[in-house]
């Protein structure tokens, strides 16, 4: 496999209590191909997701991260499986990172029994082979992820929990309460403030009274890393994987990067900022088109290679989507409803519907009242 | 006269913090953004940063912020984007805001009000879908009230706003662009409600006791059950949870001598199981000719399909059902 | 062979380490201290700081991390201090560890033991005197357990840790040091108890359904009862409000036709709420012969005076009043 | 009055982002005096609750801060009454500092009528003018303490808000959470940690990743006092008053102090730490016998008239105790367990007592059933 040479821009990181990356590095040309074609079908992935969401396939909250991908793929690519994820509500390309097929992760969002979560979870609750979700409440998945690292730690384990958090969530209380555990007990975590300026439609500077992410650690090391340029994703997060795994204890990146769209598919995304500033990241930051650069100079890929990788993209997700809204959603059934409560076996005797007679009785796997 | 129930709640708002400058607003998105759901619409500009207050992702930290102006004598309305992120601030909310009062025995007052939508709006997932009404309402020193109709929201955020303890006030997500008809009186400044419940509709066979959005589907099941099975169905709507408003379901209860419950909470230790302990110890028990049925979501997480998640919380269809069975209709 | 509750617990925790390396003790002085309550006792010298680990003062942190922890595969037993503190963590309990089995479509188990005192000591105000057992008994997802005897300690806690679900496990600190007579059978390390509830006391006028310390209160109650009125009460010990068995409440009542329930959590919306419903809608009710009463704590933020704590929760005299009212004894 | 002129060690403080405050600084004989007898006088109290304690008169819990007056008593001298002031569970000194007599302290913690909450709050729930508590949830005083200073800001008040909390506190998540509202908002909040160097039996280097309370607000400044010698925690408290109400936001205070007894009553405080440890606190640190020396050595007093400041100060606690020892408690009354739990005139129409018979009528101000 063919080695280039990586010569990072001086402005792709900036330390805290830290000597950052080397900026030089060696990687495979099939490496850097990879992390293009992963981009550009999370990319694809998540404009179906918009296109079904509009179409009314998919219902409820749905966050998409266009204009965020090179994190999702730089980080997946810089880590083992044996690693450990996870994020907040806006967890489609980790999903698919981790391992998830892309009509899995459409086909949950669609509500369908083939989804990841059997059609149970939807948008913000995916799950994968270690790859935790998917969570509700912001902020919630730092102690979460950082029992992830302490289970590593535990097993003894030569692997690390990479925990994902917005700009917004960094100011929540129990992130400070993870960084002190993962601290004392010099935990394998990695803490990634994923900043994209914005949560909802608060701008950093009015949620955090410091918006240096990568500092907020304070007695944990840090590294602000260029979050729109994957070559810098993929050297800030195998570091940061190195560092934690050979026993430095926890650090906390900051990805700065930017969402294109709205904060979820209600927000419009144009009221608390303006269409220059987003049109600005699109056409000067944007990490596909950056890659693709890559690509081109170190001959990589020609244009036609390109264009052609991306028209695959496109019909593999195209299919995808079709795979997934043509399977079946969970049937309407009351057995279907009450299992997943508790693990099989463990049920508690009865579980109440609506009204007493549509009580479901696990021992007769019936209800308890035939209606 | 139609007003929408935001509009009753962004007016009643608006209103009090013109008549009482300790009042203020606070939480995720109320200013700028106009709120998550357009609840605090326009009041930033008519009321200016320091009375509308935009706050960090940090609901343990500006619950408690606010409960300690409160104690300093402001009367803040505290938004929850939803009520499920009122967990991460729950201890503020019994143990700072509810009882103080008793624990200072009457020297400390806490005058403040917590509010936001609660319960299951639609395909949001197990994780926003939770009801809170029968854990405040198990607080002493907490009120919980309820709104359906924007009178209700009007009236009662109002005399929530104005009330010297802290109340917690539980809309309903999918209730904020129903428009309902509203009174002369309703749109006075003055107006206020007491934390009584009331008779959305007479009737002589049964009582469908319910609050929030359940009211709707109850009005919607009594007509049906009247067109198709001749039954009079009398639909309560509760408006507070605490107080809860027994005097009032004991007088239907003697009246029709059947009742269900209606919520849309897990079934367990619930608003429902409530009431039927509170009528069985009461008058009412004597009066009653079945047992009493309540209709309640399921014991489940939310789930996220529309198939299941349609199993989940009432319809009209389910009252229906509970009121056949205890009028033993076919 | 006579065993305290503390010892039940430790013994129960000791020997689940022993069995599984991935169970794990985490909380609030549980190792160098040895425990605020001395449960931990000992733990610490005997499996070292990997397995019994002191935290920072950080309820919403190290519960997270221990949901965290279970969701990749790890078995750990939380210790809350107080189940008082539980409060700041409420949010992993029910929407991280409760929720997530369904959620992930059971992809995503979380074994998980959350334990601690729960409920009221004596004279330690508002703030560390609340009972949870219907907050947590509401949750889907959740179990819930509530033992009384040094027996129901060990073998509910065993099966607790060994059970793949999140399981809430409420203690009593007041029972910490009574002894009980313990079976043979008991002291197995194989010894687990299955969650349903214990006749205690077999009696044929009255069922007195309760949990925790009230079932001391029941037994004492119950012996006075029949000394002055010739009254054979029968005390049922739930040990589990989710499940809640109700087939045990069911018989019960069919046997003595006349039911009490006791509790000592704030009243509405409470574990005796529930029995009333579940009773009312079950066959159980055609055969009561007087309304069921609840006996609760006072609906009030628990006062510290001694004068009016006495007022505040159950005891073995208003248990026979109770019993009395519904017995129709004067 | 006769102006003296203190001179500080250089040790007395340490700055974090900021110039410390003077060394040098002048004040009166008559406010040295003060804090002597408010300090022994607050050690009396402690003294007294610890035998009451003993003698099985105060019930619960019970936490002293025998060994931290300095910190009670030099922030009230430097404060005025329109300043606000919250603290956790170890708050009797406070209650008494911010105007509560003696006896109303003792008789809540007897659980009198007479008491500060009239028998309803006990050890951990005193209050008292601008002075909001006593709060029984470790780190729950710290938001409440920040919305005063809210308050304050929002009413225009030349006045700022001292909230205090220990070292085991200092991790809580909600912490942070108040450091990052109160510099965003630039509140006049006075963030003091008493750092007695153990949470319960923790210490804190086992709690807290980095021990330096001062640094803690990270993007706020912080200064390190002895709090040990009143002195130093007058003239920072003042210091820090000004520095807040002059516009220049939070600050964030650490006093380093030492409890000499466990943590509550029913804890020996032996097990986790050296009784030399205590003893060298005890004989070295003192802060009582610390102001001593200064008034013997400034010649505000002789070690005569300070035997018998001394000696008044017992007989006067001693009368207190008696005094609330003499007070009854709130009589068994129904309608005493019911008042308070909303404000006059604005009950619920009833509350349940125990049993239903116990329910209580508002509106008839007696039971609701006749019993
Ligand atoms: C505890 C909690 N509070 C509020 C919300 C509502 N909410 C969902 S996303 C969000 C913004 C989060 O912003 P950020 O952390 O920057 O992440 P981003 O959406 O930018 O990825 C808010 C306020 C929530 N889900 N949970
Ligand atoms: C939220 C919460 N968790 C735990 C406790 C139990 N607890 C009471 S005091 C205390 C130690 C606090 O230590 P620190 O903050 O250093 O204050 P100090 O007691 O030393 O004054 C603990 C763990 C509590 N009251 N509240
Ligand atoms: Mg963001
Ligand atoms: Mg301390």
């Amino acid at each position: 496999d063919d080695v280039v040479e990586i010569v990072l821009p001086e402005t792709s990181f900036e330390g805290y209590m830290l000597e950052v990356p080397e900026l030089t590095y060696k990687t495979t040309k099939t490496n850097l191909l990879q992390m293009y074609k992963d981009m550009i079908i999370t990319r694809r992935m998540e404009m179906a997701c918009d296109a079904l969401y509009k179409a009314k396939k998919i219902r409820g909250f749905c966050h998409l991260t266009v204009g965020q991908e090179a994190i999702a793929v730089g980080i997946e690519n810089a880590i083992t499986k044996r690693d450990t994820v996870i994020t907040s509500y806006r967890c489609h390309s980790f999903t698919y990172m981790r391992g998830a097929p892309v009509k899995a992760v459409l086909a949950e969002l669609m509500g369908r029994r083939s989804g990841v979560s059997y059609g149970k979870g939807g948008s913000m609750h995916l799950y994968a082979p270690n790859f935790f979700g998917g969570n509700g409440i912001v902020g919630a998945q730092v102690p979460l992820g950082t029992g992830l690292a302490f289970a590593h730690q535990y097993k003894n384990e030569d692997a690390c929990a990479f925990t994902l958090y917005g700009d917004g969530a960094s100011n929540q209380g129990q992130v400070f309460e993870s960084f002190n555990m993962a601290k004392l007990w010099n935990l394998p975590a990695v803490f990634c403030c994923e900043n994209n300026k914005y949560g909802m439609g608060t701008a950093a500077a009015r949620s955090s009274a410091m918006t240096e992410y990568f500092k907020r650690g304070q007695y944990i090391p840090g590294l602000k890393v260029n979050g729109m340029d994957i070559l810098a994703v993929y050297q800030a997060s195998k570091f940061a994987k190195d560092w934690t795994v050979s026993g430095n204890g926890p650090i906390v990146l900051e990805y700065e990067t930017y969402r294109y769209g709205g904060h979820s598919m209600s927000d419009p995304g144009t009221t608390y900022r303006t269409r220059d500033e987003v049109q600005h990241m699109r056409s000067k930051n944007d990490p596909i088109a950056g890659l693709k650069m890559h690509l081109l100079e170190l001959g990589i890929a020609s244009e036609d290679e390109i264009k052609a990788y991306d028209k695959a993209a496109r019909k593999y997700v195209d299919e995808q989507v079709e795979m997934a809204d043509a399977s079946p959603p969970p049937e309407a059934k009351m057995s279907i409803l009450f299992e997943d409560v508790y693990v099989p076996g463990s049920e508690t005797p009865t579980l109440r519907g609506r009204v007493s007679d549509d009580t479901w009785d696990f021992r007769k796997n019936d209800f308890a009242i035939n209606n | 006269k139609t007003m929408t129930v935001r509009e009753a709640l962004n007016s009643a708002m608006a209103e009090e913090m013109d008549r009482d400058d300790d009042v203020f607003i606070i939480g995720e998105e109320v200013a700028q953004y106009n709120g998550a759901y357009k609840v605090t619409k326009g009041l930033l500009d008519r009321f200016g940063e320091r009375r509308v207050v935009d706050t960090p992702i940090t609901e343990m930290g500006f619950t408690g912020l606010s409960v300690g102006a409160a104690l300093k004598g402001l009367k803040p309305i505290v938004e929850f984007m939803s009520f499920n992120f009122s967990m991460q601030a729950i201890d503020h909310v019994v143990n700072s805001a509810a009882k103080t009062y008793y624990m200072s025995g009457g020297t400390q007052k806490c005058q403040i009000v917590f509010r936001g939508p609660n319960g299951a709006a639609v395909g949001v997932g197990a994780q926003h879908s939770q009801d809170y009404s029968a854990w405040y309402g198990s607080i002493p020193g907490l009120k919980v009230l309820v709104p359906y109709s924007a009178e209700d929201a009007r009236g009662l955020l109002k005399a929530a706003i104005r009330d010297p303890n802290p109340v917690v006030f539980l809309e309903n997500e999918l209730l904020y662009g129903e428009s309902f008809e509203v009174s002369e009186e309703c749109l006075s400044p003055d107006f206020t409600l007491p934390y009584t419940s009331k008779i959305e509709r007479e009737g002589t066979d049964i009582s469908i006791v319910t609050y929030t959005r359940n009211v709707q589907f109850a009005l919607q099941a009594a007509e049906i059950l009247d067109k198709q099975h001749g039954v009079s169905a009398e639909v309560v709507n509760l408006r507070s949870i605490r107080p809860l408003d027994v005097e009032a379901i004991v007088k239907t209860v003697k009246k029709t001598n059947h009742l269900i419950t209606v919520e849309s909470t897990f079934p367990c230790f619930g608003v429902g199981s409530e009431i039927v302990a509170q009528v069985m110890e009461s008058e009412a028990f004597d009066y009653l000719d079945a047992p009493v049925q309540r209709v309640t979501g399921a014991d489940v997480p939310t789930p996220y399909a529309k198939e299941l998640e349609d199993f989940a919380f009432p319809d009209p269809d389910t009252i229906i059902r509970a009121v056949k069975k205890v009028l033993s209709i076919e």
